[in-house]
């Protein structure tokens, strides 16, 4: 990590041998998502204003999102009448929001649509999300291969989900329903927190309530693992294998100790808040990405989730927030 | 007996509460265009009999007649519909909305839909007229009328609605003197267009001025009926009701000169209530004050008590200065108010009887902070069984004991822990004949302890009586100061009107 | 007018002539006045941050209709809410039931019976589910408080299953015009904010509905008395509050062109405050329609004045605590009837 | 009624002996095993659904050790909100003041002073938060309802400024080790709330602290006439709210090891609920210690009996809001005095 400002950030700094890094026509670049309450939607803003600070021909404009989608829809309203080159928008739902996206396409302002997707194409012009139905997947391959190394025939498993009335939340729990079922296994009992420690930690304990013995455990989100490990320490139940979600970097780090049963972590990395910023600048000085062949920035860019373990912590460690 | 104008008839009517027996087998006949006047210690069952009528409780047996007919009332409205309207001792009405909306409230004349608000108004206006009041405004809010004001509104409200039979419980609590006499007019002219008028009364004068017959209840019985009001000797009354043969007396003021200056209030002031206020109570002396309702009377004492702020003027206790606008500190310099309004300034009606009584002496009786259950209670019997508390069970809620035994309760306060000053604000409103001449014995008795009292009633006799020293207010001003033998009721009445009379008269030509 | 007092003593109902400023009838105006004062503020502060803005008169207007639209949804419920809490009652259900009637009016199988049958819906199951709440309150004899609190759970509940926890996209076109449409320049939503509070203002203050309501809940017992069938009534209100709540629902819906289970998320603490600061009181009997809407109208400037200035979230929430404070403060530091009336209650 | 006994009609005063169940003074206990009767009824429907668990009597017992567990944070907060709510008061800002002094106390600085800085501070926050609120209240003269909320409001932005909206954690051992520990098998936690709970139940019954806000709470005019200083006894109770918070925030810091500023979330609608349905009446002047503790356990046992259940969320609020209901109602079917008691109220 570099960076000044907020501590702990992802960023890629001016690497000299790409043509983008050379400074270019200055790009106003308007930038909203939901306010923090808790790590990864802090770290999406907090990366997204330190790359910017990284480009001398940016400048970087944030407006606070407020408690919903309405509340969003209002400040949204007063950034478009400031007339930003680029808006980068994280909403707090892409069908909501829709309409705004498409208000702001025909405004003439090119929208990057961050993580939480707008249903209609004519609504962003470049979006850029993790893929929460690949984490699901990511976290079930990683469980069921390791249940299927352990000869375990079927095994108890367990889910903390986050909050449930996310669509996200939503995507990620069929995904890793889909890839057990590969192996044949299904989730024994699923409960659902609300990225937060401490309904982490009361969700986890119900489960090892109704659960007297468990092979592995998938909890959504690593900011509420914390209350999640809380709880496994005080009720003492370590027999499982735990793997979390979204690739903190206390999260990693106690994966690369590998002292705890938490073996693994499937990103879903607030990365993408820098690179959506990148991607703005490009857009806004009508540029293509230098690796690829195209003139212009792609219209979508979906991250992998990817699978830390102990063997690839170190290379990862860089992007946990 | 003849059945032609009997318009109502109750047999045998029984009405329990949860360790209660209210109604214990209740007889009671009303004719047309007589005043019937409903007779009964506190706690008798007289309210609980006219929410039976009302259709408030529904009896859990006997049988109701009304107009020839068995009837079981489902619900007031149901009672109001068949022509009985009710005035309930504990006024209810809705403080927040305009007096026309209180006496139409349930039936509010409509059109199209809407509140014909100018019709409603106006007929408001019409019966505030019948009723002697045409100057009250009918869009006032009913929330900054007196008592007084309240109780013409109860009034109207049963007058709008077209009844054969209006009951009064205790109406004339709250009023002053030249009040009962216009509802004496008012309840006459009723009964002129042969309205039958059900009347409660602790004051038996008002039931020889108006009654007709008498009914007596006790403990939840018919006693006596068909008693012609105004030629049964009282004693024989009174011992109907209470199985004695007390009559209505004051006891004798003792040859003790008072003691040293207690209370003394000088100058007291407050803006559109009361002015330049002086007076002072001894040790063991009774001092009174009469006057009209809406005098202001009870603003002053609540001023010397502290729970309001004065304008200006001190007020004095023991020689020492009292810091004003502070309760604490009056009580903690032993001064006890038994307020006016017994529901909203003094009881926690869900609360046991001796929680009650002990309020401003539960943390005397602690000790290191922790309450005494005990200590309380054994404190709190005491002083009931002196008041004669009906039920004698300290341990009961307040909300579930008659009108006149819960103002027992709140004078009761007062009589545990160290009180010098005892401030009493109407405090036999509501109490019977009975516990109303025990209820004398025991302020006469604090005073013999060297206790001061500064009373405030609007039934002159008991002011005269009671009093060593009487003061006069009128329109907020003390106007005669002097020993309680040198002035009758006719003089105090004469004082306390003059002002109006004088106006009335003018007003008149 | 004359001097004289003495008709005082003689008719203790008299009304003396009052000044504007002391008259107790009057009083829900002045604390109106108060918080207009509180309004013009915010407005003042807004424009020392940002002059260039609040100088351009196109402009203000604009934003004012944007801070009315805004408010349009919550304003409405807050019109049902007033009514339930000048009753006596409570309701924390309004934003569940929003929520629920928002999803249920946008189901695939809604949207196929077209406009009028999604409004249908939504006025249906608000209604419906006011009315369970009004049962169990008012026969049940729950408290209003755990009724709707179990109402609130319950109902985000269904709406989670209704909508399979996705969100629900209106494909329907005149749904999703009516947050679009400016009639004369002033927006659809605000009107139909603007004609639901005149049509309870009329309800509240000139039909027997409104006064058996502020009968009730000043003296239930004397309303009981006077032969109101309080029971009826209570359910009734809780009704009316589901149908400002069904309406609301389709507000926002045309406003997001969607629903979901989550929407509408605490709208009900904001109505409730809405109509405290805009003087109803918690325990019924008093209340205006008009200062709940400025209550309304209040809310949504201080989030409107937040996005144009920018405030961190963080700030904004402490910002915000402060002003709620200070609007009630502000009412009472300048009349002193009111300060009276508030140690009252 | 047959032939009158002569003692009842000679003496009406005399206290006929009353059962049990028809007795006024023992109504809380009436409730209070009705309650335990719907805990029962949960255990039997938890039995019935998994059996092999139920069946084990170690499971047994180490459950409801969880449940206890489990409760105890929001237990301490109820203790806190029965004061206030007996009081006439309401407080909405328990969650918020939570989450503020969890993450002041696990802030870096904090952090350092060791376990008892940590401790102090959770508590001085707690209470100093509390003291606004009761001044605001008390000598500001706001409503309860909108001097909290926007306590609420205030103290989430704080917390959220403090906690630079990161999840903190603490790596204090001791705080840590609170919540597993586990003295004669019994989870440190719940005996926290154990020992909350009795001296609550002390001062509530047992001292002039618990009368007077009985007093207050039942009619505070009384109360000031009676010489009790209502102002300062208010802001006490606040005051005594917010040290509720400050251990409940150390106790679910410890069960988390952890703190932010979203924590304990809508502690408030629970811990209202709780003593709500334990019998505490919203109006002020009536409640019990021991009711809301059941209460407390009632909803945690719910909780617990989701996850042993494996219930699905929508379907989980479905429920709740059902068990709430019925917990209410069963309260009322089976004793008449209690419907006539919720009738008045
Ligand atoms: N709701 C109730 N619950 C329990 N007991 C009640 C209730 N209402 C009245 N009682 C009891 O019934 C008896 C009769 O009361 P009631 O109010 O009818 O007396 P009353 O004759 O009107 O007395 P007063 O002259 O003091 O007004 C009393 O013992 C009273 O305690
Ligand atoms: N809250 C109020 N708002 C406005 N005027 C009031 C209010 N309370 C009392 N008044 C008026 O103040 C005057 C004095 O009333 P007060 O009740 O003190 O008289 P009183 O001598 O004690 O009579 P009572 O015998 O009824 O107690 C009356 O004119 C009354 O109408
Ligand atoms: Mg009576
Ligand atoms: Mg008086």
């Amino acid at each position: 990590t570099s960076n000044e400002t907020p501590n702990n950030t992802q960023t890629k700094g001016a690497d000299t041998n790409n043509p983008n890094a050379a400074a270019g026509k200055q790009v106003t670049i308007g930038f909203s998502a939901p306010a923090a309450d808790h790590g990864w939607i802090a770290a999406i803003t907090n990366n997204a204003k330190a790359q910017a600070a990284t480009y001398k021909d940016v400048t970087f404009k944030q407006v606070e999102a407020g408690k919903d989608a309405a509340a969003q829809r209002a400040v949204l309203e007063t950034l478009i009448a400031e007339k930003p080159d680029v808006i980068v928008l994280l909403p707090h739902d892409g069908k909501e929001l829709n309409a705004f996206g498409l208000k702001a396409m025909a405004a003439g302002i090119p929208v990057v649509n961050l993580d939480r997707a707008f249903p209609d194409a004519l609504a962003y012009r470049c979006q850029i999300k993790g893929d929460n139905y690949g984490m699901g997947v990511a976290a079930g391959h990683y469980i069921g291969k390791a249940l299927k190394a352990k000869n375990i025939a079927s095994p108890v498993i367990g889910e903390i989900a986050g909050m449930d009335e996310l669509e996200l939340t939503q995507e990620r729990s069929q995904g890793f329903k889909a890839a057990l079922a590969t192996y044949g296994f299904t989730v024994s009992n699923r409960r659902a927190a609300r990225f937060t420690a401490d309904s982490g930690q009361a969700e986890a304990t119900g489960l090892f309530q109704a659960l007297n013995k468990i092979d592995a455990v998938w909890n959504h989100d690593d900011d509420q693992g914390i209350g999640v490990l809380a709880a496994m320490n005080s009720s003492n139940r370590k027999e499982f294998l735990l793997v979390g979600g979204a690739g903190s970097k206390a999260a990693i780090e106690a994966i690369a100790k590998d002292d705890s049963p938490l073996k693994a972590t499937v990103t879903y990395s607030p990365s993408m808040a820098s690179s959506a910023i990148s991607l703005a600048r490009l857009i806004g000085q009508s540029k293509g990405m230098a690796d690829l062949v195209e003139l212009q920035v792609p219209k979508e860019i979906i991250l992998a989730s990817e699978t830390i373990t102990k063997e690839n912590a170190s290379t990862y460690l860089r992007l946990g927030f | 007996m003849t059945n032609e104008n009997v318009i109502l008839r109750l047999t045998d009517v029984v009405k329990t509460f949860p360790g209660v027996v209210a109604l214990g087998g209740v007889e009671l006949e009303v004719r047309a265009g007589e005043v019937h006047c409903l007779l009964g210690q506190n706690g008798a069952g007289k309210s609980t009999l006219i929410k039976v009528l009302s259709g408030v409780h529904k009896p859990d047996s006997g049988t109701v007649q009304w107009l020839g007919e068995e009837v079981a009332f489902a619900n007031p409205q149901a009672a109001m519909k068949a022509g009985i309207a009710t005035i309930y001792q504990e006024l209810d009405l809705v403080e927040d909305m305009s007096v026309a909306e209180n006496v139409y409230l349930g039936h509010e004349p409509r059109s199209l839909g809407f509140v014909n608000r100018s019709l409603m108004a106006r007929n408001t206006s019409g019966i505030l007229a019948q009723l002697g009041h045409a100057e009250v405004v009918p869009t006032r809010l009913v929330r900054v009328l007196s008592s007084a004001g309240k109780q013409l509104v109860s009034m109207a409200r049963a007058l709008s609605h077209q009844a054969k039979l209006i009951i009064m419980d205790e109406p004339s609590a709250v009023l002053a003197h030249d009040e009962v006499e216009n509802l004496f007019r008012i309840i006459r002219e009723l009964t002129a267009q042969g309205i039958a008028v059900v009347y409660i009364s602790h004051r038996l004068e008002e039931i020889r001025e108006i009654g007709d017959r008498v009914t007596v209840l006790k403990d939840g019985r018919t006693s006596a009926v068909n008693l012609p009001a105004r030629t049964t000797p009282t004693r024989d009354l009174v011992s109907r009701m209470t199985g004695r043969t007390i009559e209505y007396v004051f006891p004798p003021r003792g040859d003790a000169q008072p003691g040293d200056k207690l209370l003394e209030v000088k100058g007291l002031n407050r803006s559109g209530e009361f002015h330049d206020v002086s007076l002072s109570v001894h040790s063991g002396e009774i001092v009174g004050i009469a006057g009209l309702v809406g005098s202001g009377r009870s603003e002053l004492l609540e001023t010397i008590f502290g729970a309001r702020r004065a304008d200006s003027g001190t007020v004095t206790m023991n020689g020492t200065q009292l810091r004003p606008g502070s309760v604490g500190a009056s009580v903690k310099a032993g001064l006890g108010l038994a307020p006016e309004e017994r529901k909203s300034q003094a009881l926690m009606l869900g609360e046991p009887v001796y929680r009650n009584m002990t309020l401003s002496t539960f943390a005397d009786l602690a000790s290191a902070g922790f309450t005494s259950t005990e200590k309380e209670q054994a404190a709190a019997l005491g002083a009931a069984k002196q008041l004669d508390l009906k039920p004698l069970d300290v341990r009961r809620s307040a909300g579930t004991l008659s009108g006149g035994n819960q103002q027992k309760v709140v004078v009761g306060r007062w009589l545990l822990g160290g009180t010098k000053l005892l401030i009493l604000d109407e405090p036999t409103r509501g109490v019977d004949v009975g516990a109303r001449a025990e209820l004398y014995q025991v302020i006469r008795g604090l005073t013999e302890q060297g206790v001061g009292v500064l009373l405030v009633s609007s039934e002159v006799p008991e002011v005269l009586g009671l009093a060593d020293r009487v003061l006069v207010m009128r329109e907020g001003r003390v106007i005669r100061h002097t020993a309680a033998g040198e002035l009758t009721e006719e003089d105090v009445l004469d004082l306390v009107m003059a002002g109006s009379l004088e106006t009335a008269g003018e007003e008149a030509a | 007018m004359t001097t004289t007092t003495t008709p005082q003593t003689q008719q203790p109902a008299a009304t003396p002539r009052v000044s504007f400023w002391r008259d107790e009838a009057k009083e829900p105006w002045r604390r109106n006045l108060a918080l207009i004062g509180v309004l013009i503020l915010l407005f003042i502060i807004g424009a020392v941050i940002r002059p260039e803005l609040y100088g351009d008169p196109k402009w203000v207007f604009d934003n004012m209709m944007v801070i009315l639209q805004q408010a349009s949804a919550i304003g409405v419920v807050t019109v049902g809410m007033t009514f339930i809490i000048i009753g006596g009652g409570i309701d924390l259900s309004v934003g569940a039931l929003i929520a629920l009637a928002g999803v249920w009016c946008t189901t695939v199988a809604t949207q196929s019976f077209g406009s009028a049958g999604m409004i249908f819906t939504a006025v249906a199951v608000g209604v419906g589910a006011g009315l369970v709440n009004g049962v169990l309150i008012a026969y049940g004899r729950l408290v209003p408080f755990i009724a709707t609190l179990a109402m609130l759970v319950a109902a985000r509940g269904l709406a989670a299953r209704i909508s399979g926890k996705q969100t629900q996209v209106s494909t329907d076109q005149f749904i999703n015009s009516i947050a679009s449409t400016r009639p004369f320049g002033i927006p659809m939503l605000a009107l139909i904010l603007v004609a639901v509070a005149a049509l309870g203002w009329v309800l509240l203050n000139r039909t027997t509905f409104g006064r058996r309501t502020v009968a009730i809940g000043g003296n239930a017992e004397a309303a009981r008395l006077a032969g109101i069938n309080v029971r009826r009534h209570t359910m009734l209100l809780y009704a009316l509050s589901g149908l400002c709540c069904g309406i609301a629902a389709i507000m926002l819906t045309s406003l997001a062109t969607s629903s979901q289970a989550a929407a509408a998320e605490l709208y009900e603490l904001d109505a409730i405050a809405a109509a405290i600061i805009g003087g109803t009181l918690l325990t019924g009997g008093r209340g205006t329609i008009v200062g709940s809407m400025i209550g309304v109208v209040i809310f949504a400037t201080i989030t409107n004045l937040f996005a144009i200035t920018n405030t961190p979230t963080e700030a904004q929430n402490m910002v915000k605590g402060g002003i709620i404070v200070l609007a009630v403060l502000i009412q009472q530091l300048k009349f002193k009837s009111v300060k009276q009336m508030l140690i009252r209650t």
